[in-house]
């Protein structure tokens, strides 16, 4: 780190050094980055955005087969309303705008004023939050829980159908049905250091572990003693699984997500746990996805997070997608 | 409206003051970044109103104001406060002269925004808590001046921010920050307080 | 973790279960991987391996355009030679085996033991070794040097060369020259730990780092205190650049490589003042890779490495490559 | 070669009882993985020795007992000394009824290749500092018996492994541990000295 007031804007401008043919600042003095190939006239933008922190998400998302747009703030801070409209107007091609982000309320607010002002200018904008993480508020309170990792499988799957030209109302209702179809649960096992004020989010003894931790380190359902991998593959999994009635025949996604510090070994220490799991259950993972795709700064932990899967939501998955930070082949 | 632009630019180097105070309130419940959501927030609304032309509609002020308070930080408050300004702003749409009863609508539209956005009711420890009560008071001073309406809504706000401090927060940072330190009032509400305060402090005598 | 003796194996079972369509086991008790469409029959096979407690390197760069197979050994320990046999024979299509991988005595011994085996076997083997850490050696000690993060860069011209169908003699030559080409140097801010022994494998002051760390934790130059990501940038820029004679007209590829725990972040503030050195300079960055190549558990710190580009090697750079821990579109 | 079966077994079994010296030798300098190098290689080649055929050739059974060693822990010491018993085997293709000279250059075979492959000289504290001056007692020694010939080995190896203890290591992970603790001799030395004793101390009356 140089100076910690200048940090995220010194993230952003390093990734638009880096990746010049993908990524274009679209204003907000770079608090607003575009594809570089935006916008395609007839298309459905996808704007996201929220605090800085969290690489890959969000910026690292926006590529093809993923979001148009994406409005940055400070770091676990909320993205201004400002650089949200900026990102809107970038993304808009003509076919409206999905605000598709994780469910905070700061962001949720800075998001709704930008589609306040953003349709005054004309720009149909529709907004869809996921809000995936069980640990956050009981099922009955599902609108209150906020977003994690879960967001990556909302952006494949709904980058996807904006690329293959779904309109405003069709993409809307991929997102939709993403987020209900998506869960997850994470542990924490070290906090992450604040830059303005080097301070650590939370604190735990040596042998302790924080379990439904969140990606800025809001606690969660409980502080329990260090489990085995296994035993924690079992804790998240058991958390996940029964809200999205998973049985034999049901065929899903899995992502175990490293939240920074955990080295990529654990993720799959814990993923070859869930698995034997899923086998016995005779339930298909269509696809295994392990590694950092939401992460807090220095925090270390993981999350596991499952996707159920219909035919379509399988294609979506399936489909390419390439961003600086994430790129995967036509599977299907 | 250049009495209408020092009046504000006055109330808002006022309110602005409040910065150290607030970000203590906010930071024994919340992050600590209200304060600067005030100072930013309260110059960002001094220096847009001096670029407006003289002849500017309340409706476009307001949104003017709203815009440029959003601007001063990207947190909820500064978010929910605009939005608020903003619905207020639509609400005296076409008003050159806005009357009591103008006034009123314009703090309805906006405590009725907030409120929505927000997801939050009375009693869960927010802003709303001190608002809610100061457009009962403005509502029930029909007929009075400017100064009389702001004194009865600033002892209404003064007595809900007060009760802030037997609540639990159920909406922003704060609620999954856990314990509030200590026996103190909502940052939000006391803002609130603190615009109302200022706003009166600075008031002009009627031309 | 679950038990530390069974770590390593553990890891591989996850990445097995995660990516059947990938990889498969070539034996040797799951410590031998293989692609799961080898062999292509005439192609050249090239063969990686060494230590686990580095992923994505080794075993995460076996895809298409990459690695063929590897041998995998346990935390900071050398593959077997019963492994690296293992790996040769299920790589060999009939063209010969390169075995690619970093500059350590015990990788190199049994890499060395494996191919005296195989070649009895009837199967023509190459080594090259990448030696890439400056820190490790003077440069009149170049051989002496341990191989760090340029391993990717080895691994991503080398397997487009062999994609493509270059002989074995070709595929070497390619080797050689990345090897020639490549320079790295890392600073470390905190330790690893040792699965087996639960220790850091070295200890840190609050506000000092070690530079010219390698991924094990193998200590440096020297030891100095905590600087700020532009002064580490500028010292790890002037430690590579010098002895690839980078001038006003070169063209390069620059890897800013997190060791683990180091948010990516950090690591694109690092690269925004590279960029604006090498800018400065005249040369031109052809490409820019930023995240964890090469890790080393838990530790903090990043590495900078350089390749410098010819023609060839910017084609090879920019080819496809597809594997389940680094995938590239086709960019040429 | 069922003599030498049990000959060897008996040794492995002595070989394999240092592995508590030998990690703690490594560990005061390197990784302390050379005790479990020489217990499980020790134990790997005297149940290898146990499937091979009655007459198998000096050759075969040395190429056995290499592979055998390598497996026992794929650390830099197992490669070294399972290429050096490689290059044996290979020196003594076709001999059935090896002679001094033979012995000789199996020996020589071995260090030179070990010597090859570790990129290491005399002086640099490694096993080539007690193997070296033991295989030019062994030169010398010709026409004496097997167990006088290992005697003089022994001598001269010791010898060459105490002088370690004052070499500065500048091969394997003892290289950038860096400084070693006390003033201890080199592990793999030791190793070998510990071979030699133990091939000694369970050698049977000549039959
Ligand atoms: N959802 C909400 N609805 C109404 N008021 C809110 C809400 N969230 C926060 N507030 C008000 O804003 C104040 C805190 O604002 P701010 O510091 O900007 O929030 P945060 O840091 O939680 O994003 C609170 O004291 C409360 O009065
Ligand atoms: N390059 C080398 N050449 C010759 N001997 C070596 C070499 N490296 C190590 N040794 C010998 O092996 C012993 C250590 O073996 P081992 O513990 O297997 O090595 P490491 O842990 O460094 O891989 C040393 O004491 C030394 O005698
Ligand atoms: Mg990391
Ligand atoms: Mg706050
Ligand atoms: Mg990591
Ligand atoms: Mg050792």
């Amino acid at each position: 780190m140089n100076s910690p007031e200048a940090f995220a804007d010194e993230v952003v401008e390093g990734i638009l050094a880096a990746y010049p043919e993908s990524l274009r600042s679209a204003g907000a003095a770079n608090r607003a980055l575009v594809r570089a190939d935006a916008p395609t006239p007839g298309k459905v933008g996808i704007v996201t955005g929220g605090g800085s922190g969290h690489l890959p998400v969000f910026l690292g998302y926006v590529g093809s087969g993923l979001a148009t747009a994406v409005a940055i703030g400070n770091v676990f801070s909320a993205q201004s309303s400002d650089a949200a409209l900026a990102a809107i107007e970038a993304a808009d091609a003509g076919a409206g705008v999905l605000c598709l982000y994780g469910n905070y309320t700061g962001d949720r607010l800075n998001f709704d004023l930008a589609c306040d002002l953003a349709q005054a200018n004309g720009i149909r904008t529709t907004s869809v939050r996921v809000a995936d993480d069980v640990a956050s508020a009981p099922a009955d309170r599902a609108s209150e829980r906020r977003g994690v990792a879960g967001l990556f499988f909302a952006y494949k799957c709904v980058g996807a159908a904006a690329e293959r030209g779904d309109d405003l109302d069709k993409v809307t209702a991929v997102a939709r049905r993403v987020v209900e179809s998506v869960r997850s649960m994470g542990v924490g096992l070290a906090p992450s250091i604040l830059p303005t004020s080097g301070k650590p989010t939370f604190s735990l003894g040596e042998n302790e572990m924080e379990i439904g931790i969140g990606i800025h380190g809001e606690p969660g359902q409980r502080r329990g003693e260090l489990l085995s991998a296994d035993e924690v593959a079992d804790q998240l999994l058991d958390a996940v699984l029964p809200e999205l009635e998973v049985s034999a025949e049901s065929r899903i996604a899995v992502l175990v997500n490293g939240l920074g510090a955990t080295p990529p070994e654990e993720l799959y220490v814990v993923y070859r746990r869930l698995h034997q799991r899923l086998e016995k259950m005779d339930v298909t993972v269509h696809r295994a996805y392990v590694g950092e795709y939401a992460t807090s700064l220095e925090m270390a932990g993981l999350s596991v997070s499952v996707l159920r899967l219909d035919e379509e939501l399988k294609q979506l998955l399936d489909a390419p997608a390439h961003s600086p930070f994430f790129s995967q082949r036509d599977l299907r | 409206m250049t009495a209408f632009r020092v009046w504000i630019g006055e109330a808002m180097d006022r309110f602005a003051a409040a910065e150290e105070e607030l970000t203590a309130l906010d930071a024994a419940a919340g992050d600590g970044d209200l304060g600067y959501t005030i100072s930013a927030g309260a110059r960002g609304i001094k220096s847009a109103l001096a670029d407006l032309p003289d002849d500017v509609s309340p409706a476009d002020a307001l949104k003017t104001i709203g815009m440029a308070f959003a601007r001063g930080n990207p947190s909820s408050f500064a978010a929910l406060g605009a939005a608020g300004l903003l619905a207020a702003s639509r609400a005296l749409d076409q008003v050159m002269s806005p009357t009591h009863a103008d006034v009123v609508r314009g703090f309805e539209a906006a405590s009725e925004t907030i409120a929505t956005r927000g997801g939050a009711e009375l009693g869960d420890r927010t802003v709303l808590d001190a608002l809610v009560p100061s457009i009962e008071a403005l509502r029930t001073a029909e007929g009075e001046t400017t100064a009389q309406w702001l004194a009865a809504m600033i002892v209404a706000a003064r007595e809900g921010a007060r009760r802030t401090s037997e609540m639990t927060p159920r909406r922003g940072r704060a609620a999954w920050v856990g314990t509030v330190d200590g026996n103190k009032p909502d940052g939000g509400a006391i803002a609130y307080v603190r615009l109302l305060e200022a706003l009166e402090a600075t008031q002009q005598p009627p031309q």
